[in-house]
């Protein structure tokens, strides 16, 4: 690994006013819990999928900046921690547009069941656990 | 294109000296209202000439404690800058490259 | 990442390397080697023989007893089992190995009379009290304390505390 | 009036919920052996649980985020996993030991062999985790194992030389027969068993299932701040009483049944049926803590629903992992491994992963994002801070110690 030239300190400007709200996406998006409209949590970041330029291609000047498109979820964390990459196809996509918040949670403004993310949790809800005697009932 | 495939990279400048590892992305929240929220457009990216586990973001923020492991954390990350979308010339799994022309910010995040 | 990893397994070759010469500094020959067997071997007698004093002033009960007695007996085989898996380089460890296996065995033998003894009903389905086991527990008793005192003897000897 | 008995009944829980099966014998085994010379190490303990679950507790009610999301959010996914890989084995041999506790408490209560108590008691386990609410299931095991006061009344009953005890305990130093090595593995044992990462897990966890809020914090403060230190005199008291009985004995305790054999002799069959009682609540209640921290754990990490508060259908992979750790633990058991060197084990490798729970917990505690004005105060980080590093001494040194003293034997 080469050595990184550091910038001088002089050639760091004052960072630029944003207005709204400011992501940084490790910081403040990956590995956050996702809450479904009613509260129950429906899975974590795992990944964020972005919109825009063909990587590795040179950008020309004046492109719009990419945007989020989708939280990921699924076989992606594996790939993230042991490195590796699913096809894309395999992705388990939360589109940007059902997020209705972004804080020390993610909140969605709709409801778990409708979305791919909560598969697995029906699937063992429906074969395992509402066959087990009292698995639908609230704990006495 | 994920973030993983980002996060971790090498940003090089044009004339292809090293400058760090992409540490973080960042992203406002300043379109038109969309359906719920409005649009996550990508701001920049931040740039760490050390290491890229900047999991706790103490050198962006204004906390510091506990105080050892603030300042720590602060020194590992010290020289840590943005760099906003405009002044990238190619992005992808390979690293970043940056315009010839780019302007580095301070990465703090804004309060 | 590459650097992260290699730190690691540096950390883990000195633990274990550490770990390796502190073991070794605290492995010195024969007495050390017979000191883990005689020393388990000292307290599951004397904890058969504190059961025993127990159940004789009525305080334990059967249950508990015998639960105890048990537990002993197979604290005394894994004993034994040690102490036949220890090599004996000279004659006198030779010697010494097997006047130890011999007193673990007098003693599992005196293990066993006493937890048959506590096991024993104390009193009958009748309603009149059946003396078959609490009348031997004093028995069972003289012989636990004469084997603890052969293991103590043998342990002076060899110079294990 | 109401207030004050759910004060009073905070604090009893506390007290009857910080013995388990790691508590029981680890204070027993160096009792018998160490003596009271160990007795300091109980007290950093306590303090250093105290002062942990307390900010875990804080966290939870402040954010409504349980530890384990804390510890996912804040290390990242590689490291997360690789902490959530650590608590998950140890969480597991923690339940495993408090099934073979209950099931060797029943043993000694009938007198026949805890195998064939193992499946009772993994049944018990898994009907109240499925159908017993959480409150109801935490108060009931709690103040059961309560009656764990026996071993301070029969130390009482034992009329030990308290000036000897004392001594032992205020001026340490190593016993002539045990090797200065062994001491110290024993000490981050009694650290490990005191401060087990599974207790913060449930205690924030908890804290999440009863829905605190901020305002619940005095409360939680008072159970943590006097139920606590109470549950850790109760360990001492364990300690005390091997002290005063089998140390001298030269008995060295290996099984649940010589730690019974003090409480036997003090107070005979009632104070022996009192302590079984008290054993087959505290190891109950903890499996349910553990086996519950094991879910809470998985769960937190992946995102799944959690929690009792839910219809088991409502967090169904949440009961299936817990479930398959209820398994996983009796089929351990099944193998016939001694249920009491599994404890030994397992308090150790807590003290070996606890820099992995509480280095997350300090640093939220002090993120104004998550905690708005209730972050960390000056001392209060001042002594955390202290105690991670007393936490990655006693970790660092935990296998090598483990090594050379071959388990402490």
């Amino acid at each position: 690994m080469r050595k990184a030239k550091p910038l001088p300190a002089q050639d760091i400007k004052p960072a630029p006013r944003q207005a709204g709200l400011v992501l940084d996406a490790q910081l403040h998006l990956l590995d956050r819990q996702i809450l479904d409209v009613d509260g129950v949590p429906v899975t974590t970041v795992d990944d964020v999928e972005l919109s825009g330029p063909a990587p590795g291609e040179p950008i020309p000047e004046g492109t719009e900046a990419p945007h989020i498109t989708a939280l990921l979820t699924g076989a992606v964390l594996g790939t993230r921690i042991f490195g590796g990459r699913p096809p894309s196809s395999r992705f388990i996509r939360i589109p940007w547009e059902v997020v209705a918040g972004v804080d020390t949670v993610v909140s969605l403004g709709v409801r778990a069941n409708s979305l791919d993310a909560s598969w697995l949790e029906r699937w063992m809800r429906d074969q395992i656990i509402a066959k087990i005697p009292g698995g639908r009932h609230d704990p006495e | 294109m994920i973030l993983n495939d980002l996060l971790g990279t090498d940003v090089v400048d044009s004339t292809g000296q090293r400058l760090g590892e992409v540490s973080d992305v960042r992203f406002a929240l300043d379109a038109a209202p969309a359906q719920l929220l409005s649009r996550a457009r990508m701001v920049g990216v931040v740039v760490c000439p050390r290491t890229a586990t900047s999991f706790l973001g103490y050198e962006r923020m204004d906390v510091n404690q506990p105080w050892p492991l603030a300042q720590l954390l602060r020194w590992r990350h010290r020289g840590s800058f943005l760099v906003l979308w405009e002044d990238i010339a190619v992005m992808g799994p390979d690293g970043v490259r940056l315009r010839s022309e780019f302007t580095a910010y301070e990465s703090t995040l804004p309060r | 990442m590459t650097r992260s990893r290699k730190l690691l397994a540096a950390t883990l070759a000195a633990l274990v390397f550490l770990g390796g010469l502190l073991s070794g500094c605290a492995q010195s020959p024969s007495a050390d080697s017979l000191k883990g067997p005689a020393k388990e071997a000292a307290s599951a007698v004397r904890t058969a023989s504190l059961t025993v004093d127990l159940r004789l002033q009525e305080r334990a009960t059967a249950a508990a007893a015998t639960t105890t007695a048990d537990d002993m007996l197979k604290g005394m085989q894994s004993a034994t089992d040690q102490l036949e898996h220890f090599g004996a380089k000279t004659q006198d460890e030779q010697s010494l190995r097997d006047s130890m296996l011999a007193i673990f065995s007098t003693i599992s033998r005196s293990l066993l009379h006493a937890r048959d003894a506590l096991a024993a009903p104390t009193s009958a389905p009748g309603g009149g009290t059946d003396l078959a086991g609490i009348a031997q527990l004093p028995a069972v008793q003289g012989e636990l304390r004469a084997a603890t005192e052969q293991l103590d003897e043998l342990m002076t000897k060899a110079g294990i505390q | 009036m109401k207030r004050l008995l759910g004060v009073a009944l905070g604090i009893l829980t506390a007290i009857g919920g910080f013995v388990d099966i790691g508590d029981l014998v680890t204070n027993a085994v160096v009792g018998s052996r160490f003596g009271l010379s160990l007795a300091w190490v109980v007290l950093v303990g306590v303090v250093g649980i105290c002062l942990f679950a307390n900010m875990s507790g804080r966290v939870a009610a402040v954010s409504g985020r349980a530890t384990f999301e804390v510890i996912r959010e804040r290390m990242g996914a590689r490291a997360g996993l690789a902490n959530l890989t650590a608590s998950f084995l140890i969480n597991l041999m923690t339940v495993t030991a408090e099934i073979g506790g209950i099931a060797l408490a029943l043993q000694l209560a009938s007198g026949v062999s805890y195998m064939l108590w193992v499946p009772f008691a993994l049944i018990a386990v898994w009907l109240v985790i499925w159908r017993v609410k959480f409150s109801i299931m935490e108060n009931v095991t709690g103040l059961v194992g309560l009656s764990l006061v026996v071993f301070a009344v029969a130390l009482f009953l034992l009329k030990p030389d308290w000036g000897s005890l004392a001594s032992q305990a205020l001026h340490p130093s190593v016993p002539s027969e045990e090797g200065p090595g062994t001491y110290w593995y024993y000490a981050i044992a009694l650290f490990g068993a005191a401060m087990t990462p599974y207790e913060v897990f449930f205690f924030s966890s908890g804290a999440v299932e009863e829905r605190w809020k901020v305002k619940d914090l005095v409360q939680s403060r008072i159970n943590v701040l006097l139920g606590f230190p109470l549950g850790g005199f109760l360990s001492l008291a364990i300690a005390a009483c091997a002290a005063v009985v089998l140390l001298p004995a030269g008995i060295s305790v290996t099984t649940l049944s010589q730690v019974a054999l003090p409480v036997i002799q003090a107070g005979g069959q009632l104070a022996l049926a009192v302590l079984i009682l008290g054993v087959v609540a505290a190891t109950f209640g903890a499996a349910l803590e553990t086996t519950l921290s094991s879910g809470y754990t998985l769960a937190q990490f992946f995102g799944w629903s959690w929690g009792k508060f839910r219809r088991p259908a409502e967090a169904a992979r949440f009961h299936v992992a817990m479930i398959v750790v209820l398994l996983a633990g009796v089929a351990v058991l099944a193998t016939g491994v001694d249920p009491i060197l599994v404890t030994e084990y397992s308090v150790v490798f807590s003290a070996i992963a606890l820099p992995l729970t509480y280095l997350p917990i300090l640093i939220v505690a002090n993120d104004p994002q998550y905690m708005g004005k209730h972050v960390n105060g000056r001392a209060v980080n001042i002594v955390a801070f202290v105690y991670l590093v007393i936490i990655l001494v006693a970790s660092v040194a935990a296998i090598p110690l483990m090594i050379a003293t071959g388990a402490g034997a």
